[in-house]
Formats: structure tokens, C-alpha cells, sequence
């Protein structure tokens, strides 16, 4: 009787209808209609462009150190002039947003995907699970970082950028992973969450069909915060002298290096570059995130 | 409540324990020990003697385990070791250390939140507004400068392009009034506003959000309607419901204010904790590792457990259990 | 650069080295100070120190290079050197050896008074020698001095706290005499020189266990030096004022302010005068020229940088060994170019183990090794390294890529070896830079390296060799202990043998005579240019910026001397 | 006969049951003191015997707190049951897990309050209802298609409501498609707990009336949950009345409303809006506050409020009686 039903039914359901808008494309729509956010948008575009073919503004290698032309100030052949290696300051400032960046999003995708799993298990399971794993976190979270960063460093004795991508992984996760695991522990007793366990759907289903798709615009958010927090680190890693090798370009590594009293004062041509990238590059991941929070969450802008 | 707290306080226990050991793991996991650099050194006479008896009697040939009980048989009866770097008890260079760095911590702290409160409230007012949009501006771009590169910035400014404000150190020496309540104070501003301002936005930003929510929540709307004038509501209602919050993400950021110190320390020559742990580090100085780092996780176990209680205070609906 | 390049700078010379104050000198062979009338306005000087002091003030305690910077202003030694690099008199005025030269006989000056107008007397320097060989003392990392009293009769080993060594003779209250096992033309002046006198009346009735955790290590209220700790605020900051009983006259400068200044600031504090002394970077000299009321000085140092080889290698250690393979090194790297583009000039080329400022140095070690990628290829290739695709191969045909290792934390050292791999690559030696290490863990694997297992072949590090006619057997020696290069120096024995020879030779009776002596260093320091143990690179200056109203410092290789004349002229 | 031996002895004879529920008990328990020990129960439903028939409509009233949601949940084993047993036609599912959980499950669904936050925002209407029968293999990917048109316009809604989102939607129309999404197994069971509550009061006619047409159209019974006696009486053939986790009035809805024997019942009737004015009624006000579930009164649980109070009341708990034939009650007033 009920297939009878089904099909007397699906001629009326023929006609054709106004496309629908998901909600995540309404709030892509929110997103473009922000003006600061897609400002960001296009100079974050800007910016990895120029780091993924520096090629196109400068032909020299920002590796080969020139014995014979070093801390030169700025002349038509380097216009940002030469640093104490003899590299070319703005090879190394086109160059060297690839360090930074990389490590900011390999770091903020690697905290977020440990962070996610981890806090998501938590937060999943709760319970006894849920305590040990939280018990676990409070002990990473009160590690001073920067410590860890050296004593990491120490031993796994290694100083790249992937080390870097590593260590801020391991070490930043623990945030996170809270964050998370407490908006998953909210998650759990959703309506729509309890009526698909009524359906019988399995964990993962719930897991991956309705509590991560439900906290992914969460974590959209918490990733772009992250990448902002992460471009400044090498930076300050950097000055600590904890950072990438020399031979690597980074803007962490020219600023560090040019932050004393007499380079501030008379080679703005040394640093401002690397500071403005920095400044900017963090300003417009901020302003990403700001938008994609207000796109995704539109009461928050009340 | 009391039972509430010692049982935290108690809880705490076990996971100081999980961190000393994971401490002691990791700091004998690195390479080389304090007294390493010795036998380099062309002035130390039979330093390949001194250096085994130094070893010795530091008790770095034991096994691990050995180690960490001897550590912690001598932490339970109060000792913390002596420094190998600085050549005096742990316990006298935390001592020494820790005060510097509370000073900071809490200086920016109070800095954070009489500047980002009121303009938080404000922005929250005027929603969208003028100020509220630059405000916001300003904030954010705060917030993406570097810190190092900020503090820097403001030595340049107030210390040698105006010389109004010392370029580092706590106090003033050599001079009559040095140590006085002002001389400290002159010290204190700069690495405070340096280590004040990235986290000004942030709590900016928390205030304007919860702020809002509050306003619109319907307590607000009903003490409205009952006539209460605004600056009335705005200090009776909405601003104590919306501190609270704040002044529990304080509890939260201890640690991360004393870790971010570090930096901050190095650039003012700011004889605090994170300069301490650092160099403990880089000097392999076992002893003052683990004294910092414990102290470190106490403190930021005392953080939560001070946020946890506010934040019981503030939403009854949180339970002690 | 920044923070850690400070903490190496006890080992590491490169940049910044600390300005280490030579307090003595000899009135009578000095001239005059020019009485400027000295109604300055300023009476305080501040000096910067690059990184924190430590917490123990009372002499040789610590083991931080500035914290005897500040107990060196406070405590004079009986001897010191002058800036010609001559052992001199201090708190002694006269000394004169036995027949047999085992025993030194000393007389204290009449001028050698505490701060508080007490004569210091033979009980204070016995105190000073107990001091250094008891037990209590030798429970830390014997500081910045070391065993220095091993060499005095019933001293070989440390003693009962409070015990006399039965070397040590208290004569008269101004008289005393040393007795030392062995006959050692360097033992006065490498050893025996920097006794400290220490306050028999605050210190002699203190065990010496307890002296750590005295007031007196905190704020040490009496002194012999020209400058007495008045206060102290720990890791920032010490204010010393002037001793008016001060052998050699009360200092000009009422008070002198060490301060812990980030080398960031430094320069800043400098110009705008927070600051009155301290050491530069290289390339500030020419920006800091150019700033009214700022004068510079260079000075050479007694240290040099080196570039290490593991001659125990298990990979490359029998490439290492031949001694063509080095001196190849050594003309492939253009010194002259570093210096100019590391030191911006300021600095000397190095060609054997004394730098040239070194009282010993040989003058006939000149211009040996001059840049020459041509001989450097001729050596290699006749050491049996052949070409292949571009690059080198051991002579066994096997792929040559030697790797440096270098610590982290100094961008100089960095950069030194960017440009030391660029100058072996030209000679198709296919060099890797390993990613830079903590400093810890470099010393850690150079330490334990017996069977050559350890990663590092070859190492980029600096030596600062101290002031004074120094005795270079602690680091050439083949026995001694941190000097890993020679130790594992295995082919040929013959050469080791003679090393040794020549250097016990330098210490032996017939030395006390100088051009004995000389000729011996001579030979010796000839050997090593010609065996190369290390490739010696440069001698970086010491670079000082100091205010131009500032006068009467003398700087030397050796440091700044005589603060007691330093005086302010209104600018 | 008490209600719990005629429920028992319709178990074994009668098997028009569909749903019984023995002396089911929910206990959540508090934590407290320096170790963290368990230190009393907060006794959410205490003892509640029930049963349903094929085809039957129960409703669940009582105040918030009452335990009748928790009862709602037991019953479609979202929450475990602390003591007592569930029986579904015919099978004890009360501590069935996993798959046998899942397939079962299939039998039972639920209709939830608030329809805005019982839908999954980010999938469409189409997978929301498809869901269902996707995760029980249901057919092939077109037959679910099939289906969901056909549950969709069930529920009186066009078939291109597949495509969009439920913020497209109003709460009513959000209501109808999580019926739908109730129905795509076609249970025999279905629990709506407060299903009209968050609606409007011209709506919830609309969601009742569309509750009773399916009911005959597929055969369904329904364990109907509300605070709201109104909507209660509406759809509902027999009515339980819980008070403190327990229950204590169960009878026919004509008998119920026409002559309810617990004081309480009575007090919750007398308070309740009369759609006729006509109808005039002595207003049972009743006095204090509803006690705290982990700390119950003694007895019967009533006698702290209740306007007819007897000695025996403070220390006997009631036993379930039948008054009346169907008519059960728990008051020591009819006993």
C-alpha cells in the first residue's frame, strides 16, 4: 500500500524550483559582503602569491650569501640594500613569507586537526574518557611554550621550518582541543544529536555527519585566529634564537636580526619591510577570521 | 565551596606529579648537562676530574628513577636543590625571580582591564559606531604587531626619542630615590603596556561580545522597562554580569602571561621567571628547571581553580561538584 | 645573536666580548694623570654588562665572567699585568724567587689598605689561599678561576675548610712566601698572580661552609679594590662606590653602576646616555661614530675563532688526518674577507694558536697561509682528493662531503659558516652546513666522543683565551682534557711528542728567562701553523663606545685599565 | 488488582501490548565531598509501571521536572534505565545495545520539542529525511528518493521542499518534517515529547490533526508527552498524570477529566484553562514549591502540597489502584 502511496505521488514533485541556498553559502555570502574581511581576502590572496613566485619580482637567490656586498644600504641593483650575509633584503623578504606562512598554516591545520581529534574524542565520549583526556590536556597546557619549544628543539635537534610546523604542533594543540571538546560535550545534547542516535546511527556517523559539520564553522574561526597567532612566531622564536636556520629566508629571521636600537633607527629599509608583511599578513588573516565568525555566526554581530 | 576547593586543590596533586615527570624525562632527554661547558673552559685546572666529581656529587650518574625520587624525597621536605648555574638554592632564586614577575603580570593585568573594559562597554553602547568601528581597528591592528617588535617601538619612543621613561631594569640605580614607589612605577610601565597591549585586544573584543549578550538578554530589557536610567542598568546589570567572564579568562591566561613573558623579560632586562626557566634551560640547570616549571604548573593550576570558582560564583547554574 | 650569544660569550669570543677590567698597574711606570680639575658634573658611571651577573660577590665563587667583573673592582690580586702585557706588583709591591725557584717570596705594599683604612696584612692573602683550596670551595665549578692553588705544596688536592696549605708561609704580618712542588716559569703569572686577599676580620672567624649563604656574599661591605658594592638589585644591577683608602688613590669617579643592558637597547642607552661604557657590535662602529658625544675604541682581542676537525671520525677522520687536507682549509678561506664583511675590518687574520696581540706571538707567522684557492686545490690534489662530477672524493674515490656543525643561537656564527662553505665549495670540497644545535649539545657531543661515533666531523667555535702571558699547555697539552682536537691529533705521535716537548720546555726553570721562553714559543707556535691542528681564522677587536667626556681609559687586548683615573669632563 | 499485577498479567495473556513499562526507575546520581563520592540521587522517575496497546495514544502530563520526558527518553533507550524493565512488542529492550539496538530502534522514533534544534541545520530536508533509511540500508539511492518525496508530501509538504534547508522553513513546517523523518521507517511507535509545545496555538491544531491522520493512516501509537492538558486531552485515549518521578493517576481520557481522583490531578485540571466559560470550577490553588527530586518527601510525595493530607499520607507510599475499571490511582484516599 505504501509503495502505491510513494508512487502516486512523485508526478506532482516534478516541477522544478528556485535553487536553494545552503547555509553555508548563505554565510559565504555574509562573508562577501564585508568589506574588511574580503580587504583581507585579497591582500592574504596578494601575499601568497608573491611568496609562491618570487621569481617574478627578483632574480636573486635569497640563499647565496655575497662576501663582497654585505649590510650594503639600498642601491638600484638591491633596493632594500644587503644584509650582513651579503643576501639581498628583498629577495629574502619575497622569499621569506613562505616560512612564515607555511609554518602559520601547517602549525594552525596541525593544532586544529590534533586539537579536533582529541577534543572531539573527549568531548565525544565524556565520561571517564572525556576526564583522563582533560587531565591529560591541563598538563600540556601548563607547560610554558617557548620552554618547551627549547627543550624540544634540544633534543630532537633539528632547526627547519617543518620543525617548527612540528613543535608549534605538538605543543599548541592543547587549547584547542578544549575548546573543542566543549563545544562537542554541548553538541552531544542537541536535539538533532539525540534523535540521530534514535535513528541508529552509528558514532562516526554522528561524529562526522552532524557534530563536526555542526562545529566546522567553529573551528573555521579558531583555525584563522590560529594562523594569525602562528605567523608572528617564528619571529619571536627567531629572536630567541630558536628559530629557522639563517640560510632560510623568514621574515621572523630579518626582524629578528634588525631590531636593535641603531638598525631601527637609521635602516627602516631593513625592517619595516619584514615588520609591514608581518603587520599585514596577520591583520588581514584576523579580519578573515573576524568575517568568517560574523558570516557563520550572524548574532554575534548583534 | 571548602570542600570544593580542597578537593581541587587536592586533584592538583596527581597532575603536578604527571608534570615533574614529564619534565624530568624530557630535561634529561636533551643533550649534555650544566657541567659540560667546564671541561672547555682552559681555566678550570683537572677539569675532566672536576667534571666527573661534579657529576657525582650532583648524582647525574645515578639511573632516572633514582634521581627523580631523591628530587622528590627532598621537594617533599621543602628543598628544591641548588642552581648549578647560579650557584645558590632554587628556592632563593625563585625568591628573588618570582616577585619581579608577579609585579609585570598583575601590572598588566590591571593595565588590560581598565582600558579594555571601559572601552569595551563603550563599543558594546554604540554598536557599529564610529568609535566602535575604529576602536575595533585599532585593536586588531594592535594585536598583529609583533610583540618584541612593539616593546621595541615603545623604547624608542618614551625612552630615547623622549627620554621620559627608563629602557629597562626595575628600579633606577645609584640614584637617592632609587626604589621608591615612582621609580618602580617608571620602570614598570613600558614592559608592562608591551606585555598588556596584544592581549588588550583580545579582551576588548571579550568584553564587547559579552556586553552585548547581556544587553539584549531579557533582565536587562525588563530592568529597562521598569524605568532604571541607563548608566544605572549598564553598572547594576550589565557590567557585572559581563566582568565576571573576563576576570575568568584572567585566571586562564596566568600562565600564558607568564610564559610570554619571556620575551618581553629578555628586551627590559626584567629579572623575572621566564628569563629564569630560560636560561635554567639553555644551562641545562636540572634543579631550576623542575623548581620553575613546578611553580610554572602551580601557578596555572591556581589560575583555573581561581577562574573555575568565579566562574561559579558568577553562573550559579555551574555546580561545585 | 640576542640573548644566547651572550651566555656563549665565556667560550665564544666572537662579538661583544665583555670588557674584562684589568685593575692593576704600577703607579711608578705610569704616567701621571693630567689633574683635568675634576669638577664634572657627572660623578656616576654606568657601565653595560651584555647578560645578568651572578648572585655570589665574594671572590671566585661564581663562575660568571660578570660577576668577577664586579668582584674585580672590589677585590684587587697581589700581581697583575699592565697593558704591555708585564707581570707587575699590586697589593705586593715586591717579590723575589728562592735559589731553587720553588719558593716565592712576597712583600705586602704599605699602601694596601681595606676600604675601611685596616692594612691588608698576610692573613688576609692566606684566608685568600685557603679560600681557593678548601673543600667548601671546590664543591661548585671552582667559578671563573679554577683549581688555581694546585701547585702550592700540600695544595695538589682541596683541603679541610680552614686549613693552611704547608706551601703557604705567613712570615710577617706584611710578608710571605709559596712553595710550589714543581719548578714553573708560568705558574706566577698564569696561576699564582690572581690570589685575592680576602678580609681576615669579617671573614676569618665565618666557616667557610657558611660563607655562601653570608650577607657578606650577598653585599660584600669591605673590599681592597678601587670600587665597593654599595647595593645590589639581582639579575638588573649593581652600584659600587669609591674605596677612599685605595692603594693606588681614591677613584676619580665617586660611583660606578654595572647594569645588565639588552644588547638590543644598548645603543640607545648609549646615545642618550644612560649608559656610559660598553661593548659593540661591529657594525655599529660606523653608525655610532657619527653621534655627538660618542667615542669608540678598537682594540684586539686574545682570542680567535677556529674551524675544528674530528681527526677521530669514524666517516672522514683518516680525511681529517692528513695534514695537507688542513693547510688546503686554510688557503681555501679568505680570512681577510671575513673579517671584512664579519668584523667590518676590525680584526687580524690568524695563523697559529696566539693571536697576534699574544705577548708570545711569533711575528715570522705573518702572512703565512695567504688566500690561494690554486695552492688549496694543488694540496687537495695532492693529498689524492680527485674531482669528480664538480666535487672532491676521498682519495679512496668515495663521495667527500664533510659537514659542519655549528651551535645555534649567534647569528654570526652563522653566517661565518655560510660563507666558510661558499670558500670550500670553490675549491669542489662539498661542505654541508648542519642545521645549527644547541651549544649544550655541541660541547655534549664533543665531550663524548671517544670512538668518533658522535655526528660532528667538523665544528665552527671560538676560544677567548683570558688575560696575561698565559701558559697554553691547559689547551695544548695532548692530555688536556677539553682539547679534543689534539687529543684525537693521533698521526703522526711523533709530532704530538714534540708539541708536548716544546710546551713543558716554555714551563721549565731555564724559561723564567724571557727570551728563553720566546724562543720556545717560537718553535712551538711554528709547529702548529705548519701542522694545523685546527685551521685558525680570525682575531675579531674588541669594539668599545663610551662617552666622549669620559677620559683616562686605557684599553688594551687585556681590557679596560686603571678605572681609578677615569674622570668626566663637563661635555 | 493492583495496576502493576493486571499490567503483568496483560503481558503474558494479552499481546495487544505494544510498549510495557515495569517499575521502571531513572536515578541520576550527585557527586560530591573532598573524593568525589557519590552522595545521594536525584530520583528522576521512580517506579512507573505502564503499558500501551497497538494503536493506542497515552499521554504523559505533569509539570516540568516531573520525570515524564526522562520517561520519554528511557523508553526510546537514549538513556539507559537505572532499574525496572522496558518491554517493545514483545521483546525486553531494556538492555539491548548495539546492533540488535539498532535494528529495533527502527520501531520506535521520536518527535522532539523544539523543532529548530531537532534538525540538523547543515543538511538539506531531503537528507535529513533520507537519513534514516540510508543508515538502516533502506532501498537504493532513487527508491529513498522516491520515498522521501512521498514522506514529504505525507506530511503536506511539496516534494522541492527536498532541496532546502531547514532555516528556510517555518517552525510548524520544520515540525512536519521531523514527523517525517519519524515516519521514513515506519515505526509502531512513536514518542512526541512536547511536539507542539514550542508552536503556535493555530499550528499545534494543524501538527495534532496531521499526528491523528497518520495515526490511522500507519497504524502508529504514540506515547504523547506534554505539560499542556489541553493538547493532551486532544490527541490522547488513556492520560497518566506523573508527579516527582512518579506516576499517579493513569485512566481513559473521558474518566480522567471527567472525574480525576488525585488531588493533584485535580489541583493540575482546576488550573488549566476551560475553552468553555460556561464550565465554572472551584480553582485548586496549591501551595509551596514542587520538592527537589533528590531529596523526595516520604510517602506519598504529594502530601507536602496536597490540600487533602492524611497522618498516613507522611510515611506510606501509595500503591497504584484500580478505582475504577481502566480508572487507576495512587492516593491513599481510595485505598
Amino acid at each position: 500500500m505504501d509503495s502505491q502511496v510513494v508512487q502516486g505521488q512523485v508526478g506532482k514533485a516534478t516541477a522544478s524550483v528556485a535553487k536553494s541556498k545552503s547555509p553555508f553559502r548563505l554565510s559565504m555570502e555574509r562573508f562577501f559582503h564585508n568589506p574588511l574581511a574580503v580587504a583581507g581576502l585579497i591582500i592574504l590572496v596578494l601575499i601568497i602569491f608573491i611568496t609562491l613566485f618570487p621569481q617574478v619580482f627578483t632574480h636573486y637567490n635569497p640563499s647565496t650569501p655575497d662576501i663582497m656586498n654585505t649590510d650594503s644600504p639600498p642601491t638600484s641593483l638591491h633596493p632594500l640594500g644587503t644584509d650582513a650575509s651579503g643576501y639581498d633584503n628583498l629577495a629574502r623578504l619575497l622569499y621569506g613569507g613562505r616560512v612564515d606562512l607555511t609554518v602559520a598554516f601547517a602549525a594552525a591545520f596541525m593544532t586544529m586537526f590534533l586539537g579536533t581529534l582529541y577534543g572531539g574524542i573527549s568531548g565525544f565520549f565524556g565520561g571517564w574518557v572525556d576526564n583522563l583526556m582533560m587531565r591529560f590536556v591541563d598538563v600540556m597546557l601548563n607547560f610554558p611554550f617557548i620552554i618547551l619549544v627549547l627543550v624540544m628543539e634540544s633534543i630532537l635537534n633539528i632547526a627547519s621550518e617543518w620543525m617548527l610546523v612540528l613543535i608549534v604542533g605538538i605543543t599548541a594543540w592543547p587549547g584547542p582541543a578544549r575548546l573543542i571538546r566543549g563545544l562537542f560535550l554541548q553538541l552531544r545534547e542537541q536535539d538533532y544529536v539525540i534523535g540521530a542516535r534514535t535513528i541508529g546511527a552509528s558514532r562516526w556517523r554522528i561524529m562526522f555527519r552532524h557534530m563536526l559539520p555542526n562545529s566546522m564553522s567553529f573551528i573555521i574561526v579558531l583555525v584563522s585566529f590560529q594562523v594569525a597567532g602562528y605567523v608572528g612566531i617564528d619571529a619571536a622564536l627567531s629572536y630567541l634564537g630558536l628559530g629557522v636556520p639563517l640560510s632560510v629566508p623568514s621574515w621572523g629571521g630579518i626582524l629578528s636580526t634588525t631590531t636593535d636600537y641603531l638598525t631601527m633607527t637609521t635602516e627602516p629599509y631593513a625592517w619595516l619591510p619584514p615588520t609591514i608583511m608581518i603587520v599585514l599578513t596577520i591583520l588581514s588573516v584576523n579580519f578573515i577570521g573576524d568575517g568568517l565568525r560574523d558570516a557563520f555566526d550572524p548574532q554575534s554581530q548583534a | 565551596m571548602a570542600a570544593y576547593i580542597i578537593r581541587r586543590l587536592l586533584g592538583m596533586i596527581p597532575t603536578l606529579f604527571v608534570i615533574t615527570v614529564i619534565v624530568f624525562l624530557l630535561m634529561h632527554a636533551m643533550p649534555g648537562n650544566a657541567f659540560e661547558a667546564l671541561v672547555f673552559n682552559p681555566k678550570i685546572k683537572n677539569a675532566a676530574e672536576v667534571y666527573k666529581r661534579l657529576v657525582a656529587e650532583n648524582g647525574l650518574n645515578q639511573s632516572l628513577p633514582v634521581q627523580y625520587i631523591h628530587w622528590i624525597n627532598n621537594l617533599i621536605h621543602g628543598n628544591l636543590g641548588i642552581s648549578s648555574s647560579l650557584n645558590m638554592p632554587v628556592s632563593e632564586a625563585i625568591g628573588t625571580y618570582l616577585p619581579n614577575t608577579l609585579i609585570l603580570a598583575i601590572t598588566a593585568e590591571i593595565i588590560i582591564l581598565v582600558i579594555s573594559l571601559p572601552i569595551g562597554l563603550y563599543q558594546a553602547n554604540k554598536v557599529n559606531g564610529k568609535l566602535d568601528v575604529s576602536t575595533s581597528f585599532v585593536a586588531i591592528f594592535l594585536y598583529s604587531i609583533p610583540g618584541f617588535v612593539f616593546a621595541l617601538v615603545l623604547i624608542f619612543l618614551f625612552s630615547f626619542l623622549e627620554k621620559w621613561l627608563p629602557s629597562s631594569g626595575t628600579v633606577t640605580p645609584g640614584i637617592a630615590t632609587s626604589g621608591s614607589l615612582g621609580d618602580r612605577l617608571t620602570h614598570l610601565i613600558l614592559p608592562a603596556l608591551s606585555l598588556a597591549l596584544p592581549s588588550m585586544a583580545y579582551y576588548t573584543r571579550l568584553t564587547r561580545s559579552n556586553t552585548l549578550s547581556v544587553i539584549v538578554a531579557d533582565f536587562v530589557r525588563t530592568a529597562r522597562a521598569k524605568g532604571l536610567r541607563r548608566p544605572r542598568v549598564m553598572f547594576r546589570h550589565v557590567l557585572r554580569n559581563a566582568i565576571i567572564p573576563i576576570v575568568t579568562q584572567f585566571g586562564f591566561d596566568i600562565g600564558g602571561l607568564f610564559g610570554g613573558a619571556v620575551l618581553i623579560e629578555q628586551i627590559f632586562t626584567w629579572p623575572g621567571m621566564g628569563e629564569l626557566s630560560f636560561n635554567a634551560t639553555i644551562n641545562r640547570d636540572y634543579p631550576l628547571i623542575l623548581g620553575t616549571t613546578l611553580l610554572f604548573a602551580v601557578m596555572v593550576l591556581i589560575g583555573n581553580l581561581i577562574a573555575d570558582i568565579l566562574l561559579a560564583i558568577s553562573d550559579p547554574r555551574v555546580r561545585y561538584d | 645573536m640576542k640573548k644566547r650569544q651572550a651566555i656563549l660569550s665565556a667560550l665564544s669570543v666572537i662579538t661583544l666580548s665583555a670588557l674584562i677590567a684589568g685593575t692593576g698597574g704600577a703607579m711608578a711606570s705610569a704616567k701621571t694623570v693630567k689633574q683635568h680639575r675634576v669638577s664634572s658634573s657627572q660623578s656616576t658611571i654606568t657601565i653595560a654588562l651584555p647578560s645578568a651577573f651572578g648572585p655570589n660577590l665574594i671572590p671566585a665563587l661564581d663562575s660568571s665572567l660578570y660577576t668577577a667583573q664586579i668582584t674585580n673592582y672590589q677585590f684587587d690580586p697581589i700581581l697583575t699585568v699592565n697593558p704591555q702585557d708585564q707581570l707587575i706588583g699590586d697589593l705586593v709591591d715586591k717579590w723575589w724567587y728562592s735559589k731553587d725557584k720553588k719558593t716565592i717570596y712576597f712583600h705586602i705594599s704599605p699602601k694596601a689598605l681595606w676600604s675601611n683604612g685596616i692594612h691588608v696584612t698576610s692573613k688576609d692573602v692566606e684566608l685568600g689561599v685557603d679560600w681557593l683550596a678548601s673543600k667548601s670551595y671546590n664543591t661548585t665549578d671552582q667559578g671563573e678561576y679554577g683549581y688555581e692553588v694546585n701547585s702550592i705544596v700540600g695544595a695538589k688536592n682541596p683541603i679541610p675548610d680552614g686549613t693552611t696549605p704547608s706551601g703557604f708561609k705567613d712570615i710577617s704580618p706584611s710578608e710571605f712566601s709559596i712553595t710550589t712542588y714543581n719548578v714553573d716559569a708560568t705558574n706566577l703569572s698564569a696561576n699564582l698572580q690572581f690570589i685575592q686577599p680576602l678580609p681576615y676580620f669579617e671573614l676569618g672567624k665565618l666557616p667557610m661552609s657558611q660563607w655562601k649563604t653570608s650577607a657578606f656574599n650577598k653585599l660584600p661591605n669591605v673590599g681592597s679594590g678601587p670600587y665597593i658594592v654599595k647595593s645590589v638589585v639581582p639579575g638588573q644591577s649593581v652600584t659600587m662606590t669609591a674605596n677612599p683608602y685605595y692603594l693606588h688613590g681614591k677613584p676619580l669617579i665617586d660611583t660606578t653602576i654595572y647594569k645588565v643592558v639588552s644588547p638590543d637597547v644598548v645603543a640607545g642607552d648609549l646615545v642618550s646616555g644612560q649608559v656610559n661604557l660598553s661593548g659593540i657590535h661591529p657594525a655599529d662602529v660606523a653608525k655610532l661614530k657619527n653621534v655627538a658625544g660618542i667615542s669608540i675604541n678598537i682594540s684586539p682581542t686574545n682570542g680567535y675563532s677556529f674551524l675544528g676537525w674530528r681527526l677521530n671520525n669514524a666517516v672522514y677522520g683518516k680525511e681529517f688526518s692528513n695534514v695537507k687536507f688542513r693547510q688546503a682549509v686554510e688557503y681555501a678561506i679568505n680570512r681577510q674577507a671575513l673579517i671584512q664583511a664579519i668584523d667590518k675590518g676590525y680584526g687580524k687574520p690568524e695563523n697559529g694558536p696566539l693571536p697576534p696581540v699574544n705577548f708570545w706571538y711569533n711575528n715570522a707567522l705573518n702572512n703565512t697561509y695567504p688566500y690561494s684557492p690554486a695552492k688549496a686545490n694543488q694540496l687537495l690534489d695532492q693529498a689524492g682528493f680527485k674531482i669528480k662530477n664538480g666535487w672532491r672524493t676521498t682519495p679512496d674515490g668515495k663521495p667527500f662531503t664533510p659537514t659542519l656543525t655549528i651551535s645555534s643561537g649567534d647569528t654570526n656564527i652563522q653566517i661565518e659558516a655560510n660563507f666558510i662553505k661558499q670558500f670550500l665549495n670553490a675549491v669542489h670540497i662539498n661542505v654541508k652546513i648542519l642545521p645549527p644545535i644547541n651549544f649544550n649539545t655541541l660541547l655534549n657531543q664533543l665531550n663524548n666522543d671517544a670512538n668518533g661515533k658522535q655526528p660532528v666531523q667538523g665544528f665552527f667555535m671560538g676560544w677567548s683565551l683570558g688575560s696575561g702571558p698565559q701558559d697554553p699547555r691547559p689547551l695544548w697539552l695532548s692530555n688536556a682534557p677539553f682539547n679534543t682536537t689534539v687529543q684525537d691529533w693521533q698521526t703522526p705521535k711523533s709530532v704530538l711528542a714534540q708539541s708536548d716537548k716544546l710546551l713543558n720546555e716554555q714551563a721549565s726553570a731555564q724559561a723564567y728567562s724571557d727570551t728563553y721562553r720566546k724562543n720556545v714559543l717560537d718553535q712551538w707556535q711554528v709547529l702548529m701553523n705548519q701542522q694545523m691542528p685546527t685551521n685558525f681564522l680570525t682575531m675579531d677587536d674588541t669594539l668599545t663606545a663610551y662617552s666622549s667626556n669620559l677620559h683616562g681609559v686605557v684599553f688594551t687586548d687585556l681590557g679596560t685599565f686603571y678605572p681609578w683615573k677615569w674622570y668626566f669632563t663637563s661635555k | 488488582m493492583s495496576l502493576a499485577e493486571k499490567e503483568l498479567s496483560n503481558t503474558t495473556v494479552n499481546h495487544a501490548n505494544l510498549l510495557e513499562l515495569h517499575h521502571v526507575k531513572k536515578y541520576f546520581p550527585i557527586m560530591g565531598g573532598v573524593m568525589r563520592r557519590k552522595v545521594g540521587e536525584v530520583k528522576a522517575v521512580d517506579d512507573v509501571t505502564f503499558s500501551l496497546m497497538k494503536g493506542e495514544t497515552l499521554g504523559l502530563v505533569g509539570e516540568s521536572g516531573c520525570g515524564k520526558s526522562t520517561t520519554g527518553r528511557m523508553i526510546m533507550r537514549v538513556l539507559d534505565v537505572t532499574e525496572g524493565q522496558i518491554v517493545f512488542d514483545g521483546q525486553d529492550i531494556t538492555s539491548v545495545k548495539g546492533e540488535r539496538l539498532r535494528r529495533l530502534r527502527q520501531d520506535f522514533q521520536m518527535v522532539f520539542q523544539d523543532p529548530y534544534s531537532s534538525l540538523n541545520p547543515r543538511m538539506s530536508v531531503g537528507a535529513l529525511i533520507a537519513e534514516p533509511l540510508i543508515v538502516n540500508k533502506k532501498g537504493s539511492h532513487s527508491q529513498i528518493k522516491d520515498q522521501v518525496v512521498s514522506l514529504l508530501e505525507t506530511v503536506g509538504l511539496s516534494a522541492e521542499a527536498r532541496i532546502r534547508y531547514p532555516h528556510e522553513f517555518s517552525g510548524g513546517q520544520r515540525q512536519r518534517i521531523a514527523i517525517a523523518r519519524a515516519l521514513a521507517l515506519r515505526p509502531k511507535l512513536i514518542v512526541a515529547d512536547e511536539a507542539v509545545s514550542a508552536l503556535d496555538v493555530s499550528i499545534q491544531a494543524q501538527i495534532l490533526n496531521l499526528l491523528a491522520d497518520l495515526r490511522k493512516e500507519f497504524g502508529l501509537s504514540y506515547v504523547f508527552i506534554s505539560h499542556n492538558l489541553a493538547v493532551v486531552k486532544h490527541v490522547s485515549d488513556r492520560v497518566g498524570v506523573m508527579y516527582l518521578g512518579r506516576l499517579v493517576e493513569l485512566a481513559p481520557k473521558s474518566s480522567l477529566y471527567a472525574t480525576p481522583l488525585h488531588p493533584y490531578t485535580q489541583a493540575l485540571l482546576s488550573a488549566a484553562p476551560e475553552p468553555s466559560r460556561t464550565v465554572k470550577r472551584e480553582r485548586i490553588v496549591l501551595v509551596g514549591d514542587v520538592p527537589s527530586p533528590a531529596n523526595p518527601p516520604s510517602g506519598c510525595a504529594f502530601h507536602t502540597r496536597c490540600p487533602k493530607v492524611m497522618e498516613v499520607c507522611r510515611s506510606v507510599r501509595p500503591e497504584m489502584n484500580e478505582y475504577q475499571p481502566g480508572h487507576f490511582v495512587a492516593c491513599h484516599l481510595y485505598s
